[in-house]
């Protein structure tokens, strides 16, 4: 889980060709890694929790000025390359200051109350974080689904057909009634009356029928209507063309765009 | 089946995990690398003729699947808590019209209900074998003719359609 | 387990069309609709002591389910079926977090973490179904809630919360 960074007591690193003799104490960082490195801590807690451990310190007895002078020294280095950091690096930092500053110049204990270890709570917040990379290995070491093990796929079946719905005829009833109500009506059309004298589809068959047949090649829809067609015309015509292909003077072809076409045989 | 071999529980893992059919190359060139020499062919076939408990073994142009063995749909069904859905609305009233004034056709059940009638409908009710056509009415467009079915009148209980409760509405004055 | 009982092949068939696991009293109410009297619970124990070829039969509290054993684990991996991502360090600790101590809200989140959470690392995990929001803390702000679901488990092949893996860490009274 920890971040493992070359160990800075590698005899004979050399840092742009140049060999380091003395490392900076629990600092050093291959420059160029410096990016990738920070990208590697989840946050400042976890920076902080790593220098910690690094110089073995005791999370009880932390060295405030020591550890705060390593982190802002990162922080240095990092905004010397106009890396961008979260601005929660810089409030670690304004914390770390504080802590180091209540160290320095204790506050005098009032009315008897004990004096509370500034760094008792910056303490916690990384024994806090401590646990939870503990917990976060631990979830990284389980088997995981589709790894490590499989669970059998939804094995299909034959489906029985639905049970039918619940309807009983009194409700059939009721609902004719609602209806008989809402739409007093006169006789029911025996069907659709396309009064129009000029245009019959009986008409419109034998001039589309006779069209087809005089160009012998395949017509896109476009091409059977007239010029500029009223909604009737359309209409008629669509039926006239739909009719001619049921009674099978027409056929229906797929067009080279993707458009339907009629042609006579 | 009662006994697998080795490669015949290495089909059915790979069957049970892919949980999708698996090609005949791709199982094969599996089944080869961890079980070499072994002729998983005739040990698959075998597996597609007897089956392993609930499950059966079946190829299709996809590949080879699996698939419950259908003596237990009625089991499954259970399963899947079907409880029987009420008819909507629109649906009730596409077959009180039909039921009531069939045939029809479909512009005349729009005309009673004063709505349209979606596809939707004259489909679910087709599917409940509840309606069907029968023949078209002589009139532009040819418009097809929908009746009730057998099994409407089965399911309602009638023996036929003489049967139907009167809805108080033969005569124009009549309310309920 | 070479060979099963009429209700052991029930159970299994319901095991493996459900696809997901199945509550106690749901498969209890399904065998003894279609096998009364029969002592499904027996059936069941002996399916889970013995398993059924390459099938495993589980226990978690979200009901029985079925999983591959894992001797067929390599054989399964050389089928690259869609294999889980890598988790970022930022995915795993925000995850551990809402596992160990759900539920929590973002900002306990942020204060164990020690960073902000990005939006993106809550919907990564939301993605995967395996974290979800039940209710809002009754604070300022009234946050929402974040625990797990029953697909984390499933994922990370767990029965329960209780077998998170111990982490060896004594655990700091929270102060949150």
């Amino acid at each position: 889980m920890q971040p493992q960074p070359r160990n800075p007591e590698e005899p004979g690193i050399q840092v742009e060709g140049k060999r380091l003799e003395h490392l900076p104490e629990g600092l050093y960082v291959p420059p160029d890694a410096l990016e990738i490195f920070l990208d590697r801590f989840s946050g400042p807690l976890d920076l902080l929790l790593w220098l910690i451990r690094r110089n073995r310190m005791d999370i009880r007895n932390i060295p405030v000025a020591e550890v705060t002078s390593q982190y802002l020294a990162y922080l240095e280095e990092a905004r010397h390359r106009n890396l961008e950091l979260a601005s929660d690096y810089l409030l670690m930092a304004a914390w770390l200051a504080e802590i180091k500053a209540r160290i320095l110049l204790p506050v005098p204990p009032e009315n008897g109350d004990v004096d509370v270890d500034p760094r008792e709570e910056l303490a916690r917040r990384l024994e806090l974080l401590a646990e939870i990379q503990g917990q976060a290995g631990a979830l990284d070491a389980l088997p995981r689904l589709g790894r490590d093990f499989w669970l059998p796929g939804m094995v299909a079946h034959e489906r029985m057909a639905d049970p039918p719905p619940n309807t009983d005829l009194a409700m059939l009833v009721t609902i004719l009634q609602d209806l008989g109500r809402r739409r007093p009506r006169s006789a029911v059309p025996a069907g659709h009356q396309i009064a129009s004298p000029a245009f019959s589809l009986r008409q419109r068959m034998g001039e589309l029928l006779a069209l087809c047949q005089s160009v012998r090649r395949p017509l896109g829809i476009l091409e059977l209507l007239p010029d500029r067609p009223d909604r009737m015309v359309l209409g008629i015509s669509l039926l006239a063309v739909l009719e001619l292909i049921r009674q099978r003077a027409l056929r229906l072809l797929p067009g080279e765009d993707g458009n339907w076409e009629v042609a006579h045989d | 089946m009662q006994n697998l071999s080795p490669i015949q529980e290495a089909i059915l893992a790979i069957l049970l995990a892919a949980g999708a059919p698996v090609d005949r190359s791709r199982l094969g060139s599996i089944l080869s690398e961890f079980h070499p020499g072994v002729r998983w062919e005739a040990a698959l076939e075998e597996l597609c003729a007897y089956g392993y408990g609930p499950l059966q073994v079946l190829w299709t142009n996809s590949g080879c699947h699996l698939r419950i063995h259908a003596r237990h749909s009625a089991l499954l069904a259970s399963l899947e808590l079907q409880k029987p859905r009420p008819l909507s609305r629109a649906a009730l009233e596409t077959l009180a019209v039909i039921a009531y004034h069939q045939p029809v056709t479909r512009p005349e059940i729009e005309h009673w209900r004063g709505v349209s009638v979606s596809s939707g409908i004259l489909q679910q009710l087709q599917d409940l074998q509840w309606i069907g056509t029968a023949g078209t009415r002589d009139s532009p467009g040819r418009p097809a003719l929908w009746t009730t079915t057998p099994e409407f009148l089965q399911h309602f209980g009638l023996p036929d359609l003489g049967a139907l409760p009167p809805t108080g509405l033969s005569s124009p004055e009549s309310t309920t």
